[in-house]
């Protein structure tokens, strides 16, 4: 088929298939993304326009790696804007309390993060289902408490003032575009980490736990593991969010980690698609934008929030980006298969 | 695994431009002065932010109606923060560069005030802050301001009326949010200049729904009062708890309470309950001399014909924030530093919530006159002296 | 002195947490399914009542209304959200529910608005004073009324048919499907039923705890953190994880400190789901995997 | 040399006794067929060989060490691999992908080697593509590789298991019931296929219904009844057993009444 020699990218349905040099092939959406993002970095100088899409870049860094454990290990988490925080907290009070450098408090929030979702995620990954939902959001209630109480660190209701802005060398990453470029730049790093896994053996795996977990521990994957380490790679891309979203406001506040975020982040992953990279992307756009669409009649949030979620999930379970390819393709009288089986026995 | 369709190559393009696109600037005219309002209208902190929304809608349509500011009418550009700092720092972005607004009214919570101050001292915006932590103006930010009565001026008439009557031991129970714990942080501070010792610091759920174990643990310490820092519901439930314990020491409320939505909710447990408040609740009670009694008149009277709802001290906030702005901006022509130097040196400003006296060092203007006492007795409010 | 009056207070949130219980663990028995939007099931209840309240109605006539409404809420929610899912997954069932619940709230937040409202309670005798502690007579009508709705319950499990075709239901849908049950109306029967449970703890916590739009997250959370305390899908455990949560929360502020209040349910939640999954009773056999 | 051993294996779900006291070994090279009628205990013993379930009494013995207490993903790390009743594929995936899924345990690509993409685990994994496409072609699975595994027909969705199954590596197979649902030609294939695995050298035990295709292929045969071991021998003496024709058949009736 397609060897190392030459790359052949081949529609799915309709055959047609155009030769693209091989160095090019894999790195092209990545090339075309990068693209984008000095484009866009470099025509909008509005400040407003910058800081918006740098906390979709934010939020895409989250939805990304919730995006691994939802859309490819299958395992829901309603408490990942724990991770979220600890990476905001952690380098905020690394920086602040104990002067070091913001690099440092960045090795500071993924290594906390990453042992507190170990710890965490080991019994509560033997969960599944509703179980391994409540386990989850019980964790992020525990730890929202613990920003809200532990005033002596973390400043406790009243928010966490002070944190220095990120700097290398003598240039900080002050103005919005710099920021900007530094946000997206880790987002598209974050992208090829998560393609590059998904394409390999690993992602293999974590879809096949995904699809059945009996055939993929007769295949001899260790699932329990695999999902344990899906569950904290997750954590350290929700820590660098954090880490990322604590130096650009300078300010964190225990109001901006709870239950409600959580939510937020489902949705995104939800939305955009459960296993794929570039819905992540439209989730956090959409999460991000919508407050500002609605702000007119901002009394409707919660309730378009609510439906945006209900409806997505009734209708389009595999989310909007899946959603409007089948659309894109039935348009094109292509026969999608459509695996709902019939309503007889859709009993579990 | 090689393969890659080329729809995921087309989606990734598209979707990064269709994002940028999707917030184009809209055009703006430049005939009036733009001012930006943020105020959490929904959420925890409607109940701060809803009548600071109306009352800034109803002192700009006033200033309008007799002549706006030099000739130029005022225009108000207002936004929803949801009490949430993410999106407080997005719309004071977007009241600064995409709506290109001179100044700034709110936010309405300490915790978003705090995280929007950056953004508006680096663009060098003026910003009046509604809310009341004393973290928004001490230390001392060029550009930004406060109207809310401070916390220190509210625990100091609480203790200066508990030292008259020659209480010396006291109870606190504060809620766990930003307000609780700067109110709790001035409670125990500002005690030993009262003689007053704090024998017992408890705290409770904003959402919580019983504080009788808390209320008891107070009780076992014998204080001669207690003092409760919080905003409704809490407040009411603890009151109510108070009843139920038949603890009959003093109980003491804070400013966060002052609204009749608070006698309403505490029923007859809010018999006796003293609490600091601005004097508009007790507007027509005031001498006749009293230099705000006039404004606070007009204020209600307005705010009473537009909306048909009881008025809160919080609304006046907002109202006298614009007002003071209205005032800097006269005879300016937009240059923020004047502005900013006009509202730094504004004396004798009656407002609503008090006689603004800001200083290069006080930029908050009001000392503890803004407060008074008053004790709730058979479902209003009465001066206490 | 104080250690009674700690049990006093433990009683009373107690009750709320029970009756907010008993609605998962109906629900969780009959339909093998966890309603993240029970609290909010609650708020409607409170809310109805007030409404109704403000038109005049006597207290009798309005509790009857609100649960009606309720549970009205609850059959279209189940009919619109939940039957018309393909492939009911946990994930797929827990993002829709908690989706249901922020859109009841944003509902709520427009009809009722934003402040807190306030409901006499159903007698207004004063507090019961034992030795020097005082017990709220609402939580005993709470009491009084969650203990016949759980008896009626029981006997509608035990002894009816309808009863009876739900819990088969739940074990396995296509044997009840087989059996001539219609499985699809014994769902939409037991979101019913579990809406008005909710309706009615709403009804009768509403005189303590105030009701404003938003008070159904942490009272569902709590509710839910009681019900797998006592064991998930038994009546009597949910009353039993409650009371339970109740008291220890009111000791844990009365001895230590009042700020881990809230961490004590969700502390007790990780422990139920990581050592003991059945919780007290064990009733059902809690699937793990 | 037995690879495995079975000794004196019982295992009881509550009241019912699966498996009682069941001892016999599999020698290498072979093919083992297990029979018996429903309910026999069949699947009860494959899933204790495999690890699903811990045995109540006795053990299994694979080239000499236990398998007691291990995890079943370490049991396919040794080498027993097996396939599934009503087949487990992954449907998400290609058909390609769902056989170099079978090659997880051989390889070690962790997530380090994969973000990094360093040389070696890109070596790798070509290497397993190559050898997952030839197993593909060892199976006799025509057609596009890349096919989603959910379009292929039924018989080559048994064949793609097998095939995945053979991914690992294992010196010991576990066939449950692959024939079931298959048509004729179908089945043949599958017996020269379950043939041309045993000449690789893997032990293959096989547990099918379809008593042709079993007496066709198989070494050894081993009857089970009722959780307990009947018989075991030869196809042909098996064949002729009346202990066996009992248990399939029931006891004739005594002569002369009708």
């Amino acid at each position: 088929m397609s060897g190392l020699g030459g790359l052949s990218v081949r529609f799915r349905q309709s055959g047609f298939s155009v030769k693209i040099p091989s160095f090019l092939g894999p790195s092209l959406p990545y090339l075309l993304f990068a693209g984008a993002i000095a484009l866009v970095g470099l025509w909008v100088e509005n400040f407003y326009y910058l800081q918006v899409l740098t906390f979709i870049g934010i939020n895409t860094l989250v939805a990304l790696g919730l995006n691994m454990l939802m859309g490819y290990a299958g395992q829901i988490s309603l408490g990942h804007a724990a991770f979220f925080g600890i990476g905001a907290y952690s380098t905020a009070i690394l920086t602040v309390h104990y002067g070091f450098s913001p690099w440092i408090g960045l090795a500071g929030a993924i290594s906390i993060a990453g042992l507190v979702a170990l710890v965490v995620g080991l019994p509560t990954l033997k969960l599944s289902g509703y179980y391994l939902g409540m386990g989850t959001l019980g964790f992020g209630m525990i730890v929202h408490i613990l920003f809200r109480e532990w005033t002596s660190m973390t400043g406790g209701a009243s928010g966490f003032v002070g944190i220095p802005p990120l700097s290398v060398g003598n240039y900080t990453f002050y103005s919005p575009t710099a920021y900007f470029s530094l946000v997206w730049g880790t987002v598209l790093i974050g992208v090829i980490i998560c393609r590059r896994i998904i394409d390999s053996r690993i992602g293999r795996a974590l879809r096949s736990v995904h699809d059945s977990e009996a055939a993929a521990r007769a295949m001899g994957i260790d699932t329990h593991m695999l999902k344990l380490q899906v569950f904290v790679l997750s954590a350290l891309f929700a820590s660098v969010a954090g880490f990322l979203y604590a130096h650009f406001v300078t300010f964190i506040s225990p109001g901006t980690f709870d239950f409600l975020t959580s939510v937020r982040m489902v949705t995104m992953v939800v939305i955009g698609g459960m296993a794929s990279i570039w819905g992540a992307l439209l989730g956090a756009a959409l999460l991000t934008l919508l407050p500002d669409w609605l702000h007119t009649f901002s009394e409707f949030e919660m309730v378009v929030y609510g439906l945006i979620l209900m409806v997505v999930m009734i209708l389009l379970p595999q989310g909007l980006t899946r959603g409007i390819l089948d659309l894109w393709e039935k348009s094109k009288g292509e026969d999608i298969d459509i695996k709902g089986e019939s309503d007889g026995d859709s009993f579990r | 695994m090689k393969k890659m369709s080329i729809k995921t190559v087309l989606l990734s393009a598209t979707l990064c431009f269709t994002i940028s696109l999707l917030i184009l600037p809209r055009a703006w005219a430049e005939s009036t002065w733009k001012i930006g309002g943020i105020f959490a209208v929904t959420g925890p902190a409607s109940f701060l932010g809803d009548p600071e929304k109306k009352s800034m809608e109803m002192i700009v349509e006033t200033i309008n109606k007799n002549g706006g500011i030099d000739g130029r009418p005022l225009e108000a550009v207002i936004y929803d923060t949801e009490a949430d700092p993410t999106k407080a720092v997005m719309a004071v972005s977007k009241l600064i560069n995409r709506d290109k607004v001179m100044a700034i009214i709110g936010p309405s919570t300490t915790p978003t005030s705090l995280a929007v101050i950056p953004g508006a001292q680096r663009a060098g915006i003026p910003l009046i802050s509604c809310a009341a932590g004393n973290g928004i103006t001490q230390p001392i930010k060029p550009w930004i301001f406060k109207t809310a009565q401070s916390d220190i001026h509210a625990v100091a008439a609480i203790y200066n009326h508990m030292k008259k009557i020659g209480h010396t031991k006291v109870g606190i129970i504060t809620v766990s949010n930003a307000f609780g714990e700067s109110g709790k942080e001035q409670l125990e501070s500002q005690a030993p200049d009262f003689g007053i010792t704090v024998v017992r610091a408890e705290n409770f759920g904003a959402k919580d729904t019983d504080m009788t174990a808390q209320l008891t643990k107070i009780r076992g310490e014998k204080p001669d009062a207690i003092v409760c820092w919080g905003t409704n519901p809490g407040p009411a439930v603890v009151s109510r708890n108070a009843r139920q314990l038949n603890i009959d020491i003093p109980l003491y409320q804070s400013h966060g309470v002052a609204s009749p939505k608070f006698i309403d909710l505490a029923g007859e447990a809010a018999e006796g309950i003293l609490l600091p408040t601005g004097k508009i609740l007790v507007a027509d009670l005031l001498p006749d001399d009293d230099p705000q009694k006039p404004v606070l008149k007009t204020y209600i009277r307005q705010f009473q014909e537009k909306y048909n709802s009881p008025v809160s001290g919080f609304g006046g906030y907002a109202y006298d924030g614009v007002r003071i702005l209205a005032d800097a901006i006269k005879g300016t022509g937009g240059d923020l530093a004047k502005i900013r130097e006009k509202i730094e040196s504004t004396r004798d400003h009656v407002g609503v919530s008090g006689t603004f006296n800001f200083s290069p060092e006080d930029h908050n203007g009001l000392d503890p006159s803004a407060f008074v006492m008053v004790r709730i007795e058979n479902g209003t409010w009465k001066l206490v002296e | 002195m104080e250690f009674l009056q700690y049990l006093f207070s433990g009683i009373t949130s107690g009750a709320i947490y029970a009756v907010i219980a008993v609605g998962f663990s109906m629900l969780y028995s009959a339909t093998d399914l966890i309603n993240f939007a029970h609290g909010e099931f609650v708020m409607l209840g409170a809310l109805c009542l007030v409404t109704m309240k403000a038109i005049g109605m006597p207290l009798p006539i309005a509790f009857l209304n609100a649960v009606l409404i309720v549970g009205l809420i609850g059959l279209i929610f189940e009919r619109l959200a939940i039957r018309p899912v393909k492939r009911p997954q946990p994930i797929v069932l827990v993002i829709i529910t908690v989706g249901a619940s922020i859109f009841f709230r944003g509902m709520a937040m427009i009809l009722w608005g934003k402040d807190t409202y306030s409901v006499p309670p159903f007698s207004d005798h004063p507090p019961i004073i034992i030795s020097g502690a005082a017990l709220l007579p609402q939580s005993l009508w709470i009491l009084f009324i969650v203990l016949a709705v759980v008896a009626c319950l029981y006997l509608f499990y035990q002894k009816t048919l309808t009863g009876k075709a739900m819990q088969a239901c739940a074990i396995s849908k296509k044997a009840a499907w087989l059996m001539g049950i219609p499985a699809k109306w014994m769902v939409s029967l037991s979101f019913l039923l579990s809406a008005a449970m909710g309706a009615v703890a709403g009804v009768i916590i509403a005189p303590i705890t105030m009701c404003s739009y938003d008070m159904g997250t942490m009272l569902g959370l709590k509710g839910f953190c009681a019900a797998m305390l006592g064991g998930l899908g038994s009546l009597w455990g949910a009353l039993l994880g409650g009371f339970l949560l109740g008291i220890l929360e009111a000791m844990g502020v009365g001895f230590f400190s009042s700020s881990i209040k809230d961490a004590i349910a969700f502390l007790l939640l990780l422990f139920i789901l990581y050592v003991r999954p059945g919780g007290i009773i064990g009733a059902v056999q809690a699937k793990r995997f | 040399m037995a690879i495995l051993s079975v000794e004196s294996l019982s295992k009881s779900f509550g009241g019912v006794q699966a498996l009682q006291d069941v001892t016999f070994c599999v020698e290498t090279g072979h093919i083992c067929g297990l029979i018996g009628p429903n309910g026999a205990g069949k699947t009860t013993l494959f899933n204790l060989i495999t690890g699903f379930y811990a045995p109540d009494s006795g053990a299994v013995h694979y080239r000499g060490r236990t398998l007691q207490g291990l995890p079943s993903h370490r049991i396919v790390g040794l080498g027993i691999t097996r396939t599934f009743q009503n087949v487990e594929l992954f449907s998400s995936m290609s058909v390609l992908g769902n056989v170099m899924v079978g090659r997880h345990v051989r390889t070690r690509c962790g997530f380090f080697r994969a973000i990094l993409k360093t040389r070696g685990a890109r070596a790798e994994e070509a290497e397993t593509r190559n050898a997952a496409l030839e197993l593909i072609r060892f199976a006799g699975l025509k057609g596009d590789p890349e096919a989603p595994a959910a379009d292929l027909p039924f018989g080559w969705q048994r064949l793609l298991e097998i095939a995945r199954a053979l991914a690992s590596e294992p010196s010991l197979l576990l066939l449950d019931e692959p024939a079931a649902g298959l048509n004729a030609v179908e089945t043949a294939a599958l017996g020269d296929l379950i043939t041309k695995i045993r000449d690789r050298g893997v032990t293959v035990l096989l547990v099918e219904h379809d008593m042709s295709l079993t007496m066709r292929v198989s070494d050894r045969v081993v009857v089970l009844d009722q959780g307990r071991l009947l018989a075991q021998g030869a196809p042909r003496e098996i064949q002729s057993d009346p202990e066996v024709m009992a248990a399939y058949l029931g006891r004739p009736k005594e002569a002369g009444n009708a």
